[in-house]
């Protein structure tokens, strides 16, 4: 089956993230497709390609990359929600004249429009909550 | 045939309870991350629905509980179980 | 059976949910979507007449709820017990909704695709 | 002589009953954010308490709430009256 | 009257409260302060046992907890009406706590000049 | 008296930094002094250079700064909470070999003695959590 995964907790403060990521891994495990990740919310901050966690903690946004890139799913992060939290890719920061950019790689900034789409095309969207 | 799933515990907030009203007969509850403390003898749900319960193991675990602590009827599965859940049911619906 | 149901359980101002969802709502609708709406718990606040968010620097949902019917969102659903434990009336609402009792939400869930719960 | 400050809906979740387990007489409880809803009259705290109750001025008319749907005997103030109250109080407690 | 009083009342492992109200403890002790702690509401369950964390990737307050001794925090306090309805015994808590009564909660609080409040 | 104010709440998610904000005008409003507002748990995220919320809502990190720096009060971001979660002055990018940094201007990241030393030092600590 083709699922997505909506995540709206941000990373190290909410265990959803944690939960999104363990579902994910052990949907890909039953060999199911993931089509999307879409990030809302305070989950946009998964997108953060600044995260510096102790060594003995997970660097969630770059796991996530990493399942990503080995299995082909879209890492999607809502721009409206990004935006007015200070996540930005290189063109939004031009846009509003910010000195800098802080998406990770292998993330999109998005219209809300994919989540509905996400709902729409796959058998399955699951969301995880804060 | 709906999977809810609540990630909130009974014993500070209502989130369960809101959940429980929308439930169908057909549907299943899976309680995950601090909605684990539901499934507890100790929790009580305002009232005994007729859905199927299930409780992810992987969080109880982290918590300190016991499968053994947990109310008769309520089945425990693993982030694999919870796929299989999310296959078997129509679509899911999260409480948080 | 409509396509998406989407649930307000958070009382507005307090957190950026009220505005998030209903951003989701008229989004789901542009996308040619049939979307419905359900307001029950704190979610009812949502409803209220004569929310002044400005009195706290923020901008509020209401030209959002405004627009609902715009985007031909027009089944609105509130959850009568919600209002009557919170003492509020069906007919002081700040947009039209249609009161559901508790016996009828499990059919509710059932009649959409996707349901979305914030 | 505490001032508390409880800013979570007493319809959904315990955080001002767990407060008022903790309250002394001479202490206040001001109701802010969404925890002004717990002034409503329709509001039922467990236990009435002999603590001097305030409720914040913005947060009600931000969520179109009147004077008049408080309860009787809660003292709405604004955010002036706010601070005076953490003049008067000798320390102030925060509940989330 | 002892310096600072942190309440700890959220469920460790869901969010990072449980382990950034014990960094505070900890900070504060080592400034030299006084430090007393509460555990109650959802607060007791951070004093279960055998709590196993890494089953969901995060690493848990168990070494901080352990810790709490060595920097002469010794006043830690639980609930025991949090602890009867959860069904934990204070007498199975993974650190020593001195049960206390609701009808103490109030005096407790008076006699610290700051409470900090997770 | 001298207050000093915790925030807990990220900007965008929650009323928190709206409330703390508010509050902080009044005490100015009484005459009193604030020492410092510090920044913890996903109130750190207050610090951010790179937010850009629709023109007609508020740019609550430069409503900070621009109190701050009228009024001499320190802003003061908890470095552990900051840095696990993305939020880096030059120092810490340059430390954990980032890209870039995000630290508005008028921030400062520091220990969480910090808020210890602000409950000893003030006569008034007055906290908003999310």
């Amino acid at each position: 089956m083709k699922y997505s995964i909506a995540v709206y907790g941000g990373p190290y403060s909410h265990q959803a993230t944690h939960t999104a990521f363990h579902f994910a891994q052990a949907v890909l495990d039953k060999g199911h497709e993931i089509q999307r990740v879409f990030f809302y919310h305070d989950g946009i901050y998964n997108g953060s390609a600044l995260v510096a966690p102790p060594q003995d903690e997970a660097n969630l946004p770059q796991q996530w990359q990493q399942l990503a890139e080995k299995n082909g799913v879209e890492l999607v992060v809502c721009i409206a929600a990004a935006v007015r939290r200070g996540l930005l890719d290189e063109n939004e920061a031009k846009r509003y004249s910010k000195p800098g950019s802080n998406l990770e790689q292998g993330y999109q900034l998005s219209g809300l429009g994919q989540l509905v789409d996400a709902g729409l095309e796959c058998d399955r969207l699951v969301s995880f909550g804060p | 045939m709906i999977l809810h799933t609540v990630n909130k515990s009974v014993f500070n907030c209502n989130t369960l309870n809101e959940c429980l009203l929308t439930t169908a007969r057909n549907d299943g509850v899976l309680l995950l991350e601090d909605g684990v403390y539901g499934a507890l003898e100790t929790a009580h749900p305002t009232e005994i629905h007729e859905v199927s319960w299930y409780v992810l193991k992987e969080d109880l675990l982290a918590r300190g509980l016991s499968e053994g602590q947990c109310r008769e009827g309520i089945t425990v599965v693993d982030y694999a179980g919870f796929v299989e859940l999310t296959e078997q049911y129509k679509s899911v619906c999260s409480w948080f | 059976m409509s396509d998406i149901l989407i649930i307000f359980r958070k009382p507005p101002v307090g957190t950026s949910w009220a505005r998030e969802a209903l951003d989701l709502a008229l989004v789901g609708a542009a996308f040619g979507q049939k979307v419905s709406l359900l307001f029950m718990g704190d979610g009812v606040f949502q409803l209220a007449q004569n929310q002044q968010p400005d009195a706290v620097g923020q901008k509020g949902t209401q030209a959002m709820m405004q627009a609902l019917s715009m985007y031909d969102i027009d089944d609105i659903y509130v959850h009568n017990d919600s209002l009557d434990t919170r003492g509020m009336a069906a007919d002081q609402l700040n947009i039209d909704c249609q009161p559901i009792t508790s016996k009828a939400l499990p059919g509710l869930l059932q009649q959409h695709k996707q349901v979305f719960n914030f």
